[in-house]
């Protein structure tokens, strides 16, 4: 096993999945339970595999791991080069842990077109796994791009009433922010003459093309995350993607921009990354405040959950640009938590949407009489995303106001209120959902969780308290790679580039 | 040398009166008449430069052909000329600015006209003198040797506008008759012609 | 003046030239008039190769210019063709109806 | 290991009752979280032996929660002195509750979410008293708050209970803020959240300055007045004190356990735990100080003019929070405990003997359609008076001796503040006797105002009920005496050892033995004072409350509305909140960033896409004229822009 | 100056491609009876003979010229010739099916296809400005032809003439370019103007020549402003010919226009680089954004190929082996979008009757999801977006831009290709969200569906080894700059 191409076989495994899936003949029925059982299968031993990458990981050492690399495009320094550290390393695992639920889910809500959605899904999969665990920056755009693709469909055919005007938002807005990074990309290449991004980390670029590169940059990665006032494409995506499609747009791809932001901005541009410091702080604290007060005002629930994404996602932000350890790793932790809890809670507004075919928090009230295991496990992740201690929300965001209180304590002070209306607006949402009388007729008969539901859920509790109690565990696997990573940071401001950088050496 | 001037000048104002009346003029069909003047000036003015066979050609194939099949054109489509004239002074002034700053432009690059680097030196097919050998003649020359490959392409293209005009306006009319000498040949007598015994007073 | 020199004929050339290009765009009601603008720019095109022929003392600008006239008598007829066919579908070759398509 | 099973059990009773708590029956339920936390009580017992007598402290580390950088923090179970008498109390009083809660609740539906709500609550609670960080202490902190929470809207049906609820947890949220905010402080100064590291290095740092939003402020200072904020919000101090009231709209047990008993006192719990900071900042405490005084004399006035019986007992805790705060803002921490252990008793007993009430009352809360009930529920009513007598502070009762300490140490500490805290302290314990008679007179004496259908179902409670008053009217009554020698006697020192630091200078506690005697006779004179004035108003003159409401009409008014402040707060904060929420969403986002952003970008695509399509006309002259105006330019272009 | 035989041999598949085409000209005269279908499969088969020739002719020196200087044959000729006549046989293997079911088939049309293509090899190897302009007219006059092929159909006859006038147009410009430079230089050989050039400084009525020249040149690859007949041309014509003008002809015209840039007037490259670097910024912007607006599909391919065609001069802009190796490998993969894009449409009828719009496509991915699933593959592919072909073209192009200091170009080419995502997209959206309309017909057809498949394969599965093709690329851009 160990000379396995370990990377490769979970990056490319959903894939031949999805092409088996596309050999599926028979009637409707039939053929929406195989694809089914087969994309459940596949993501399943996509997952076992993703596993054995945590098992057998070395914490102990800041090199990528697991590396193969092989020619692609020889002429222009572009290889196929995959690795991954301890920054990459779970966001690989989260990707392959949230899909086999989402496709267990679908089955509830997903009645048509079956084999599409589950080919979809399956090269969205190969695309998230693919982006993180690129190394080289033309494959990390290539999965990056991707990505759009299948969304795209997903939201779509699967999608609400506003679904059209949501797909193309969300794709062009994507598109947009990322043709300009392809350009600084190419940019860099041109300077450094790879696309190998472990070299181009250790290349340094003159400082006023940093800042270009910088903003081309975030122009990509800030829509993604997405940072305000970028962020007007999710709560659309959200509330029109079907339920797995938020689950993952909200679980890993959101994850991508900030992952963006630790890969490339902070290391490759180190000066450019202070010298935007606080523009990032700036933006990233509107985002928390602003979109928690918006939040408080939907009146949709999958808006408020869409909307107090884009305020958790502030939390990252700052804490990557803290540069401090507790911020990136509460930034990266953060991350991984948003990624089970928002999508656990979009999950949740999928329960009760495959029952009522609503999202409006007003036809809602006094599930609780009804649904007590519903009410409890919505309960678990309102209180994940609300940060409380021994769940996982809370570490994350912990550590980056810790992080950002020791550069900047305006920010923290700040970004904490946001923790404060964090608990506004959820607890106010889950008070109209689940508390009250139960009213309406139309609920009177609604059922509790059913088995395929606890399926799905059950995992996610365990791992939101797992991961609030034991965050050792993950932390661990990063220490040494974040800690190398604030080393060349600062390795790298005490030794200012030379201002006419040489050309490096590149075979054109 | 000045009767040379004046010839030139008299095919040059006549060549683009001729130009100006071809795009003015009311009636098409006088528009082909001025584009026959236009040919006429500029074969002469061919002439004045001792192109004489292409004189020759312009005026053959030109006036002769070209002119002929767009006056018959015209005549065929039989169009009502009398609102042909209408938008022309509209748009006039912009298309005119247009005109005048290209010719300007042309004019003035034109005029400071100087070969550039060694090209005489090294050119590909030097003009005998007229003394040795006549225009026409030192064309022939050149023209099946050296530029036999153009010589073949220009056969295709005009091989191209035979099947491209006949396939566009061939019409097979349904009604017409056609002589069909092989059916005419092939025809027996047999197929044709029953002889009868008509008998006397009888009638048939 | 009377000293006829190369840039005489250029500047004729010139000027059919722009009277051809003038009256492609000028010309709203018949396209074969189109047709004729398009033999004017040609034979300004000829009358500077021939000029620059005899100027250079080269013969390659004649034979191009020989070439450009087949082509052009080429083009005459199939051009020809093609409005003879618009007509017979339209009842018309006014420039301003040959508009079915656009935006 | 037993120190561990302590804290534990409570957890496991919750999650057995809460997961099984369909398979195992009501009964089932109540049975394992009541063994659980009787269990727990039982283990405390030797605890507190072995720890705070015998001397014992320790520190039961588990494993590794958050590492990052230098930051380390650990699942660790601290037992000093201050720990186990807080788990001695915790545990006591919520196993009382809890066996009281089998009688209370045993008509409610959802038995087994209740009872798995309190053991829940109980061990965030013991978590919290026993960490040994911050961290951790913020976990406890937070997951009591959670546990209020879910106690409070335990009835989710009313409305009125889920926003106490919610509002509960928020206001308790802004106070975590702060003291979020002040474990950073702590942790950039220190570079640690682990206690005893903090205090062995506090004393070096009582010089140190901190840069805090752009100033540079004395951090000792800084970071404690933080941290008191989250202290403020737990403990229902002045301005962060409007959720205390509301929450009682959960069951009276809850009442009892969280928001008189254990988890409002936390915020006490916390300032003395973290005294080797407070004692570095004079300006720290003496913020403490007022805040607590003033919270006490708010607390009162409002709770004279109450009609509902458990607010009534809500404001007092409030109140007597506040003279817990001064004490430790004098730096009488150890009196501050010390009342916080005696309250503890007899704020339990009142609320759960209030809780008997209502039960007897058909779920009758307003005191104004009581009276004269006493010999229906003559157990309760006597536990009633002992209760009362002993928040009043009459000698002898539990809350004699804390309350009285608490004051002499005021005075004692010789400073303005201490002397501010003094006069408003004397004259809350006259507020409180005529408050708390008040309540006793009017539930119990008196002429029945209930209807007859309501006076003909008083009942006398279950033992079930009756047995935990029974115990805790015990505490009331003795545990100040008993205590009294090792908390704030001679013994002292011995007893506390090191888990509370007091700098000489300002040992007030000392101090409180030597102030005049007349010192020591005020607190109990004005507890008298306001029992007869109780009397008065309520037995003899029955018309002078009435009068005097309407000759002080704005005083009582201001009272009654609880000074306002719910209406301040819900005009400052809250419809702010939702109306900015809305013009953000509607017009922030709607209008300027969709509008200038996609949705304008994508308009004028649409826009410049018709144009060009007109452009687009269909005649060939145009066309043609755009290639010869290109062609134009570009030789325009090189006429005057010579290459090459 | 005698013709020696090595003469014939470099123009071996011209030659045999003339000379089929004339035999096949004689069969289609003198064969009554399905004398279309035989035609048609015959001159495939020319086509098909003439490729693995234009792929053998492979000069020992690299590069040689015949016919006295008029011809050239090197590998940038190879590569040119090769990607035209894949494209031409192609799209004259699919075109087949509609003209029959459309009752137009006659035999005249693949030997016009076959003129044609013998204009674009001419054209290719065209070395001398006399050669280029009768390689440009003859696959031109076969091209107008073809364009009023429908002669009954008014909107063919409309599409004909105004191609055939505002080409005539642009043969003028084209010429007086020409003459100009002819009597600037006094050569019209490409390799004697470009010694002329490379020695002396160029005159500027040299440059007035050269812009003329690009102008005409400009024409024919739709580069914007002397785009607008495409979306006209492409909507009027049969759809068989629309899917030919946009892939063969327009590659012919590229390789053309890259050999006089780059060959002749390389040495001048400061004074084109702004010509094309307007025109490819003009091109892109207005196919980014004219097609937006669009319900008829060949209308918007044609506004695409605009758009793309400007993303290919952008390569050419750089105007260095990179540039052009990225324009190469651009209009390869240009090729296999819309071959396949047009395939699809050409299968676009209703109850026997073709249509044409973009609504007529809606639901598609239910009624037929292969084809809805090809054409998705090729409208994301023609947007750039990873992993399919197209993203590869855009990137190389930008490469080589970005890496001369063009990011301004580059710039502009990212965003116009995020503006033109958009009614890429829309066509996804038409096919896959919307409610079904009238179903397509099926079986498409073999022939059909074999294109179909392999424009699939060749552009979701370019990325496992793209190695070949932009070996080839690059090894054919690099003749161009020794």
């Amino acid at each position: 096993m160990s000379d396995w191409p370990l990377l490769t076989l979970v990056t490319f495994l959903p894939l031949v999945g999805a092409a088996f899936i596309l050999t599926i003949r028979g009637d409707e029925a039939a053929m929406a339970v195989n694809a089914r059982n087969v994309a459940l299968l596949t993501s399943l031993a996509t997952f076992v595999l993703s596993l054995a990458l945590w098992i057998k990981f070395d914490s102990t050492t800041p090199a990528f791991q697991f590396v193969e690399k092989a020619d692609w495009l020889p002429a222009l320094n572009i290889s196929y080069h995959m690795g991954i550290d301890g920054i990459s390393m779970l966001f690989v695992i989260l990707s392959t842990f949230l899909t086999p639920l989402c496709i267990i889910q679908s089955a509830g809500s997903i009645t048509v077109r079956v084999k599409e959605y589950m080919i979809a899904f399956l090269v969205l999969e190969t695309m998230m796994v693919g982006m993180f665990c690129a190394l080289d920056f033309v494959l990390f755009y290539f999965f990056f791009e991707g990505v759009l693709i299948p969304m795209f469909i997903i939201i779509g055919v699967w999608g609400g009433a506003r679904r059209v005007y949501a797909a193309f938002k969300f794709f062009l807005y994507t598109l947009v922010g990322s043709v300009l990074m392809l350009i600084a990309m190419l940019a860099m290449a041109f300077h450094a003459g790879t696309f190998d991004i472990p070299s181009l980390m250790a290349f340094r670029f003159p400082f006023d093309l940093q800042r270009w590169l910088w903003l081309a940059f975030f122009a990509s990665f800030a829509v993604k995350v997405p940072m305000w006032p970028f962020h007007t494409w999710l709560p659309d995506a959200h509330v029109e993607a079907p339920t797995g499609g938020s689950v993952i747009l909200a679980g890993v791809l959101l994850k991508m921009g900030a992952y963006g932001f630790l890969r490339f901005s902070l290391p490759m541009l180190p000066e450019a990354s202070v010298f935007f410091t606080p523009f990032v702080y700036t933006l990233s604290i509107v985002a928390v405040i602003y979109t928690s007060l918006v939040a408080l005002a939907q009146e949709d629930m999958k808006k408020l959950i869409a909307y107090s994404s884009v305020a958790h996602m502030g939390f990252v932000t700052i804490g990557i640009f803290t540069l401090t350890p507790q911020g990136l790793e509460g930034a990266l932790f953060q991350m991984l938590s948003h990624g089970v809890v928002s999508g656990a809670l979009f999950l949740c507004v999928g329960v009760v949407y495959d029952r009522m075919h609503t999202r409006e928090i007003a036809r809602y009230g006094g599930l609780v009489n009804r649904m007590p295991l519903y009410a409890f496990t919505f309960m678990v992740f309102t209180l994940a995303s609300v940060g409380l201690p021994g769940t996982s929300g809370f570490v994350g965001e912990f550590l980056v106001l810790m992080g950002a209180f020791k550069v900047n304590t305006w920010v923290s002070l700040l970004a904490a209120t946001g923790v404060v209306l964090g608990a506004a607006y959820m607890l106010y949402l889950y008070r109209r959902v689940v508390f009250g009388k139960l009213v309406r007729d139309d609920l009177k008969s609604i059922l509790d969780m059913n088995t395929r539901e606890i399926v799905v859920f059950a995992p996610l509790i365990l791992v939101v308290i797992w991961m609030g109690v034991y965050p050792h565990a993950v932390l661990k696997t990063m220490h040494v790679s974040v800690g190398t990573l604030i080393e060349r940071h600062q390795a790298a401001l005490a030794n200012p580039p030379v201002v006419a950088a040489v050309k490096g050496e590149s075979a054109r | 040398m000045i009767i040379q001037g004046l010839v030139f000048y008299l095919f040059a104002a006549l060549a683009i009166a001729g130009g100006v009346l071809v795009i003015s003029a009311k009636n098409p069909v006088h528009s082909v008449l001025w584009l026959i003047v236009v040919f006429f000036n500029a074969a002469g003015l061919f002439l004045l430069q001792g192109a004489e066979f292409l004189a020759m050609v312009l005026v053959v194939v030109y006036v002769g052909a070209v002119a002929v099949l767009f006056l018959f054109v015209v005549m065929m489509l039989d169009i009502n000329f009398v609102q042909l004239r209408q938008g022309f002074l509209h748009y006039l002034p912009s298309g005119a600015l247009v005109g005048i700053v290209l010719l300007v432009e042309l004019a003035v690059v034109l005029v400071g006209w100087a070969v550039s680097g060694e090209a005489p030196k090294s050119l590909a097919a030097p003009a005998p003198e007229l003394a040795k050998m006549t225009n026409t003649e030192a064309l022939g020359h050149i023209l099946y040797t050296q530029y036999l490959y153009l010589f073949q392409a220009s056969g295709v293209v005009l091989l191209i506008a035979m099947i491209g005009s006949i396939l566009l306006t061939l019409r097979h009319r349904p009604g017409t008759r056609h002589q069909n000498i092989s059916r005419q040949v092939d025809r027996h007598p047999k197929d044709t012609l029953e002889i009868r015994k008509v008998p006397s007073g009888g009638g048939i | 003046m009377f000293a006829i020199g190369l840039t005489h004929y250029l500047v004729v050339a010139a000027a059919l030239f722009t009277l051809g290009v003038l009256g492609i765009f000028l010309n709203r009601k018949n396209v074969i008039v189109i047709l004729m603008s398009i033999e004017l720019m040609l034979l300004a095109v000829n009358l500077n190769l021939v000029a620059f022929s005899t100027h250079l003392h080269d013969l390659a600008g004649q034979v191009f210019s020989m070439f450009i006239l087949t082509v052009a008598a080429a083009e005459a007829a199939i051009g020809l063709a093609i409005v003879v066919v618009f007509f017979r579908n339209r009842g018309t070759i006014a420039v301003e109806d040959i508009s079915q398509m656009k935006g | 290991m037993m120190m561990v099973l302590a804290v534990f059990l409570p957890l496991i009773g919750a999650a057995v009752a809460g997961f099984f708590g369909r398979f195992l029956g009501d009964k089932g339920a109540q049975f394992v979280t009541c063994a659980a936390m009787g269990l727990s009580a039982v283990l405390a017992i030797p605890v507190f032996v072995d720890v705070a007598l015998q001397h014992h402290a320790q520190t039961v580390t588990l494993f590794t929660w958050i590492d990052s950088g230098d930051l380390m923090v650990k699942w660790a179970l601290k037992f000093d002195t201050l720990t186990a008498v807080m788990v001695l109390t915790v545990s006591l009083v919520s196993f009382m509750v809890h066996v009281y809660s089998v009688g209370y609740m045993h008509h409610d539906p959802s038995i087994p979410r209740f009872m798995a709500y309190l053991s829940l609550f109980t061990f965030f609670m013991l978590m919290l008293v026993t960490s040994d960080n911050l961290v951790q202490l913020f976990f406890g902190w937070e997951g009591v708050g959670v546990a209020s929470y879910l106690l409070i809207g335990f009835w989710y049906e009313r409305p009125s209970a889920n926003a106490a609820a919610i509002k509960a947890f928020l206001v308790n949220r802004v106070g975590d803020f702060g003291f979020a905010l002040g474990i950073f402080g702590v942790y950039v100064l220190f570079g640690t959240v682990h206690l005893d590291t903090i205090f062995a290095a506090a004393a070096g740092k009582a010089n140190a300055t901190l840069l805090f939003l752009g100033w540079e402020l004395p951090a000792m200072t800084t970071l404690c007045l933080l941290l008191f904020i989250g202290a403020m919000g737990k403990s229902a101090q002045l301005g962060l004190h409007t959720w205390l009231p509301d929450a009682m709209e959960g069951p009276t047990p809850v009442s009892a356990l969280i928001h008189a008993a254990t988890m409002v006192t936390a915020g006490v719990f916390m300032v003395a735990r973290l005294s080797p900071l407070f004692e570095q900042s004079e300006t720290a405490l003496m913020v403490v100080t007022i805040v607590g005084a003033t919270t006490a004399l708010f607390a009162a006035t409002v709770g004279c003019v109450q009609n509902d019986i458990k607010r009534v007992i809500a404001y007092s805790t409030c109140s007597q929070l506040g003279y817990m705060f001064f004490a430790c803002g004098v730096s009488a921490y150890s009196a501050g405990i010390f009342h916080l252990m005696t309250h503890a008793f007899f704020k339990a007993l009142l609320f759960l003997g209030a809780g008997s009430v209502i039960h007897a009352m058909s779920d009758e809360q307003d005191i104004r359609r009581m009276g004269g009930i006493w010999k229906h529920v003559k157990v309760t009513w006597i536990l009633m008076w002992i209760g009362n007598l002993a928040l009043a502070g009459v000698p002898f009762f539990a809350g004699y001796f804390s309350k009285d300490l608490i004051l002499e140490a005021a005075y004692g500490a010789n400073s303005l503040v201490g002397q501010y805290s003094f006069w408003v302290g004397s004259l809350v314990a006259f507020l409180t006797a005529f408050y708390s008679w008040r309540l006793l007179i009017l539930t119990f004496h008196g002429k029945p105002r209930a209807d007859d259908h309501v006076m003909a179902h008083v009942h006398e409670s279950p033992p079930v009920m009756i047995v935990p008053l029974i115990v805790l009217a015990i505490g009331a009554i003795f545990s100040g005496a008993v205590a009294y020698e090792m908390f704030v006697g001679h013994d002292r020192e011995a007893f506390w050892g090191t888990a509370i630091l007091v700098l000489k200078a300002h040992d007030s506690v000392e101090a409180a033995h030597h102030v005049p005697q007349w010192v020591k006779l005020l607190p109990v004179v004005a507890a008298v004072a306001g029992i007869v004035m109780a009397y008065i108003f309520y037995m003899l003159a029955t018309g002078l409350p009435k009068a005097m409401a309407t000759a002080f009409r704005p005083f009582y008014l201001f009272f009654l509305n609880k000074w306002y402040f719910d209406e301040l707060y819900d005009f400052l904060f809250v419809r702010p909140a939702f109306w900015l929420g809305r013009g953000l969403w509607k017009g922030g986002d709607g209008a300027v960033i969709d509008g200038c952003g996609p949705d304008g970008i994508a308009a004028i695509t649409r826009d410049v896409a018709r144009r060009f399509g007109r452009m687009q006309t269909g005649f060939v002259y145009h066309y043609a004229f755009a290639m010869i105006v290109g062609a134009a330019v570009f030789v325009t272009w090189y006429m005057f822009n010579r290459v090459g | 100056m005698s013709l020696a035989m090595s003469d014939l041999t470099l123009a071996l598949p011209e030659l045999f491609l003339a000379g089929a085409a004339m035999l096949l000209l004689m069969l289609g005269v003198f064969r009554k009876e399905d004398s279309a279908r035989v035609v048609l499969v015959l001159a495939l088969l020319v086509l098909t003979v003439t490729l693995v020739l234009a792929y053998g002719v492979t000069p020992k020196t690299g590069r040689a010229t015949s016919f006295g200087g008029l011809f050239l044959v090197d590998d940038f000729t190879r590569f040119a010739k090769v990607l035209v006549l894949v494209a031409t046989a192609f799209t004259l293997a699919i075109s087949r099916t509609w003209m029959e079911k459309e009752e137009i088939a006659r035999f005249e049309y693949p030997v016009l296809v076959l003129f044609a293509t013998l204009g674009m090899l001419m054209m290719i190897s065209a070395n001398d400005l006399m050669a280029l302009y009768l390689g440009l007219e003859t696959q031109s006059l076969a091209l107008y032809v073809m364009a009023a092929y429908h002669r009954d159909n008014a909107r063919s006859t409309e599409s004909g003439l105004k191609y055939f006038v505002l080409g005539a147009l642009a043969s003028g410009l084209l010429l007086y370019g020409a003459s100009l430079v002819y009597g600037f230089v006094g050569a019209t050989n490409f390799e004697t103007i470009a010694k002329a050039l490379a020695s002396h400084h160029a005159p500027q009525g040299l440059i007035i020549g050269l812009a003329f020249l690009v102008a005409g040149l400009a024409f024919k690859v739709a580069a914007v402003p002397f785009h607008m007949w495409t979306p006209d041309v492409y909507e009027g014509a049969p759809t068989p010919v629309t899917a030919f003008f946009a892939i063969g002809p327009k590659i012919a015209a590229f390789a053309l226009l890259v050999r006089v840039l780059t060959g002749p007037f390389g040495p001048m490259v400061e004074a084109w680089q702004q010509l094309v670097v307007f025109l490819a910024a003009a091109s892109m912007i207005v196919g980014a954004f004219a097609a937006i607006g669009q319900t008829n599909i060949k209308r918007l391919m044609a506004y695409s190929s605009i758009g793309h065609a400007g993303y290919a001069l952008v390569g050419l802009a750089v105007g260095n082996r990179e540039g052009i190796s990225g324009l190469l490998l651009y209009l390869a993969i240009y090729l296999a979008m819309n071959l396949g894009t047009f395939g699809i449409i050409l299968a676009m009828r209703v109850k026997g009757r073709a249509v044409e719009g973009i609504s007529d496509l809606a639901g598609l991915a239910r009624t037929s999801p292969m084809m809805a699933l090809m054409l998705a593959v090729f409208m994301f592919s023609m947007a750039g977006i990873p992993p399919l072909a197209g993203f590869f073209g855009k990137l190389y192009v930008f490469l080589a831009a970005v890496n001369a200091g063009h990011i301004i170009l580059a710039l502009i080419g990212v965003l116009s290709s995020a503006v033109a995502a958009y009614y890429y997209l829309r066509i996804v959206k038409v096919m896959y969200f919307d409610e079904p309309a009238e179903a397509l017909d099926r079986p498409i057809g073999p022939t059909l569906a074999v294109v179909l498949a392999g424009s699939l394969v060749f552009i979701v599965f370019f990325f496992l080894v793209p190695s070949p093709l932009v070996g080839g690329a690059e090894h054919a851009a690099s003749v161009l700059f020794h």
